[in-house]
C-alpha cells in the first residue's frame, strides 16, 4: 500500500510537468519515495476517469481519456496531415529500427524525397541513429519517446501487428527471406 | 479469377512509383498477397503501361525500366525452363512477391499506426501544465590560469593596435623598362630574360625584378623595341634588339 | 448525484484547457449537462490530492495543492564555471582592485552585465569596496580573502605581472597574432 503523501507528490509533480517524466526524474523531485508503487497505485486510481496516466517508452504522462476526444477536439488545430510517403517511411522506420534510407528505398521501390525524412524529424517522430557500419556510412534512423507517446505506445513492442509480422519474416530482408524459403524448400524436396 | 484494368483510373499522380503501382494491382485481385499469380500481374502492369502509352500519358523512365524488366520475366515464365539460364524467372517472381508482401505489409501497419489515439488529435495533455523547474546551485569554479590568461587576453585586446608593414626591396617597372632597354641595345643575339636582372639582389628581389622584367619586356615588345622569342609555354624566355 | 458521464467530460475539458473555463465555456464543450454539479462533485474528489480543483473569479482550473509547490522546483547542487565574462571581470577586479564598474567596462572594452558582478559576489570572490569620491560616488569592487584561498594566492602580488604574462605568450593569443609586429616594435623604440 502506497503512502498517501507519496501519491500526492507524484501526483503533483506529473500533473506539473510539461513532458512525460521518466520514474528516475520524479524521483528527483520527490526524494527516494516508492514511485512505481505510487505510479501503479495512480493508473488504478485515474481507471474509467476523464484522465488517465500511461506510460510511453518507460515515460509517464496524464492525458485526456480516448473516449472524450469529440469533446476536445473542437477549436483545437488539425494534428498535421501526413503525406502516404510520410506514413510509409514513418512506419518502416518503426518496424525496422534502425534503418538507413537505402533501406526504406528498398522496402518502398521509390527514392524517399528529401523532405519526408525532414517532416518525421521536425514532428520530434524520428532522429538520426547512428551510422552503419559498411562502405559509405550511411545515416540510421530511429523513432523518438515521442512518437510512442503521440501514438499511444507504451514501447516499440505495442507496434501494432508487430509480433505477427515479425513472426511472418516481413520485418526481414528479402534476400533473407528468399533465403529462407529456398531452405525451406530443399527440405521438403528432400 | 479476372480483375479488369478499367476499373483503375490513369491516374499517374496516385502511384508513388511502379512497386506501388503493381501493389494496387495486385490488391485489386482481392487474393492473399502469397497467392497471387504474379503472370497474372505482370500482364496487368504491362497492359496498364500499354494503355497509357496508347494514350500519350507520359511514362516516368522507371515505370518503363519496370515494364521492360516485366516482359523480360513474363517471357521467361511462359518459356520451358532452361536450368542453365540464370537467375531462374521463378525465383524473379518470388522476390518480386516478397518485395509486394513487405510493402503492403509496412502500409497497413502505417495505416493501423495513423489510426490510435493520437497526443493532440484524440487524447490531449495538460493545456497549462506549471512546469517543473531545476534550480542549479552549488560553488563556482575556476582556476588560476583561466584567471590570468583572460586578463591577458582584456591585455591584448586593449593594447593600442599599430600595423607595421615592412619596407619589401622592389624593383619598379619604370625602372625595369629603363634598365632592360639599355642592356638589350642593338644586341642581335638571343639573351635569357634573366641575364637582364641585377646580380647582387637578394632572393625577394630578384623574384620583384623578374616579374617587373617581364613586363617590361612586354611593353617593348609592344613599342617596338625589343624581340620575344619563347620554344613553348614555361620554357625560357629570350630578347634581343628587333632587326633593323 | 452528478452522472459519472458529466464529471468525467468536466474533469477532461479543464485538464486540457489552455486557460482557466467559466462554467458556460465548459458547457460549450461537454453540451447541456449539469456543469455546476460536476465542478462541485470534482472539488470534493480531489480534496487531499496532490491537485486541487480551484475557482479564481469564477473560472475554473486544476493546479497542484500549495503544499507541494516546493517539489515543483528542484534544487540542483553542481558545480558551475564562470562565464567568459565572468572571469574576464574577475581578473580585471583582481588586477586593479579597487575599481568601478565603469573602469571594468573602459578595461573590457564592453559593457558588463549586472549578473556577472551579482554572480562574482555569489561566488564570495568579489565584496564591494567603498565608493570612489567623484560625482555619482560610484561603487568600487575588491577581491575577498576567499579569492586568494580559491586561487592558492598568498596576497595579490602573487599575480603574475604583464611581463611574465608577456613571456608566457599570454598577451598574443593566436587571433591576434597581428600585434605581435606592434609588440614588438614597441619594445625596440623602449
Amino acid at each position: 500500500m502506497t503512502d498517501p503523501q507519496t501519491l500526492r507528490a507524484v501526483e503533483a509533480v506529473l500533473f506539473a510537468a510539461a513532458e512525460p517524466l521518466t520514474p528516475d526524474s520524479i524521483r528527483a523531485h520527490v526524494g527516494e519515495l516508492d514511485v512505481r508503487g505510487a505510479l501503479a497505485a495512480l493508473v488504478g486510481h485515474y481507471e474509467g476517469r476523464g484522465i488517465r496516466l500511461v506510460e510511453r517508452g518507460g515515460r509517464w504522462h496524464f492525458e485526456t481519456a480516448p473516449d472524450l476526444a469529440h469533446l476536445l477536439r473542437r477549436d483545437r488545430e488539425e494534428v498535421r496531415r501526413l503525406s502516404r510517403a510520410g506514413i510509409e517511411t514513418l512506419a518502416i522506420i518503426a518496424y525496422h529500427e534502425p534503418v538507413t534510407r537505402a533501406e526504406i528505398e528498398a522496402i518502398r521501390g521509390v527514392q524517399t524525397a528529401k523532405g519526408t525524412l525532414d517532416v518525421l524529424m521536425e514532428a520530434g517522430w524520428v532522429r538520426p541513429a547512428g551510422r552503419r557500419e559498411v562502405p559509405g556510412r550511411p545515416l540510421m534512423f530511429a523513432t523518438t519517446p515521442e512518437f510512442l507517446s503521440h501514438f499511444a505506445l507504451k514501447s516499440r513492442r505495442d507496434l501494432p501487428g508487430i509480433e505477427d509480422l515479425r513472426a511472418a519474416g516481413l520485418l526481414d530482408p528479402v534476400d533473407l527471406a528468399f533465403e529462407q524459403l529456398a531452405v525451406e524448400k530443399t527440405d521438403e524436396d528432400d | 479469377m479476372d480483375a479488369p484494368p478499367e476499373q483503375l483510373t490513369l491516374d499517374l499522380d496516385g502511384w508513388e512509383g511502379p512497386l506501388d503501382l503493381l501493389l494496387s494491382l495486385a490488391r485489386a485481385q482481392k487474393v492473399d498477397l502469397r497467392e497471387i499469380s504474379i503472370l497474372a500481374l505482370v500482364e496487368q502492369y504491362l497492359r496498364y503501361v500499354e494503355r497509357a502509352r496508347v494514350l500519350q500519358l507520359e511514362l516516368a523512365a522507371d515505370y518503363l525500366v519496370m515494364a521492360a524488366w516485366l516482359a523480360y520475366l513474363k517471357s521467361a515464365l511462359l518459356l520451358p525452363r532452361d536450368p542453365q539460364v540464370e537467375p531462374d524467372p521463378e525465383e524473379l517472381a518470388l522476390r518480386l512477391q516478397l518485395r509486394l508482401e513487405r510493402l503492403d505489409a509496412m502500409r497497413e501497419a502505417g495505416a493501423r499506426l495513423m489510426a490510435r489515439d493520437r497526443l493532440g488529435r484524440d487524447v490531449f495533455a495538460r493545456g497549462a501544465p506549471e512546469g517543473l523547474r531545476t534550480v542549479r546551485t552549488g560553488p563556482y569554479e575556476a582556476n588560476l590560469y583561466d584567471l590570468i590568461a583572460a586578463y591577458g587576453r582584456i591585455s591584448a585586446r586593449s593594447r593600442p593596435v599599430m600595423h607595421v608593414v615592412q619596407d619589401r626591396e622592389v624593383m619598379t617597372l619604370e625602372a625595369a623598362i629603363a634598365r632592360v632597354s639599355a642592356l638589350v641595345g642593338s644586341a642581335i643575339d638571343w639573351r635569357a630574360i634573366e641575364t637582364f636582372l641585377p646580380d647582387m639582389a637578394s632572393a625577394g628581389l630578384r623574384r620583384s625584378a623578374l616579374a617587373s622584367s617581364f613586363l617590361a619586356a612586354l611593353e617593348l615588345a609592344r613599342q617596338g623595341r625589343v624581340e620575344l622569342w619563347q620554344e613553348e609555354a614555361f620554357a625560357p624566355l629570350y630578347l634581343r634588339a628587333p632587326a633593323a
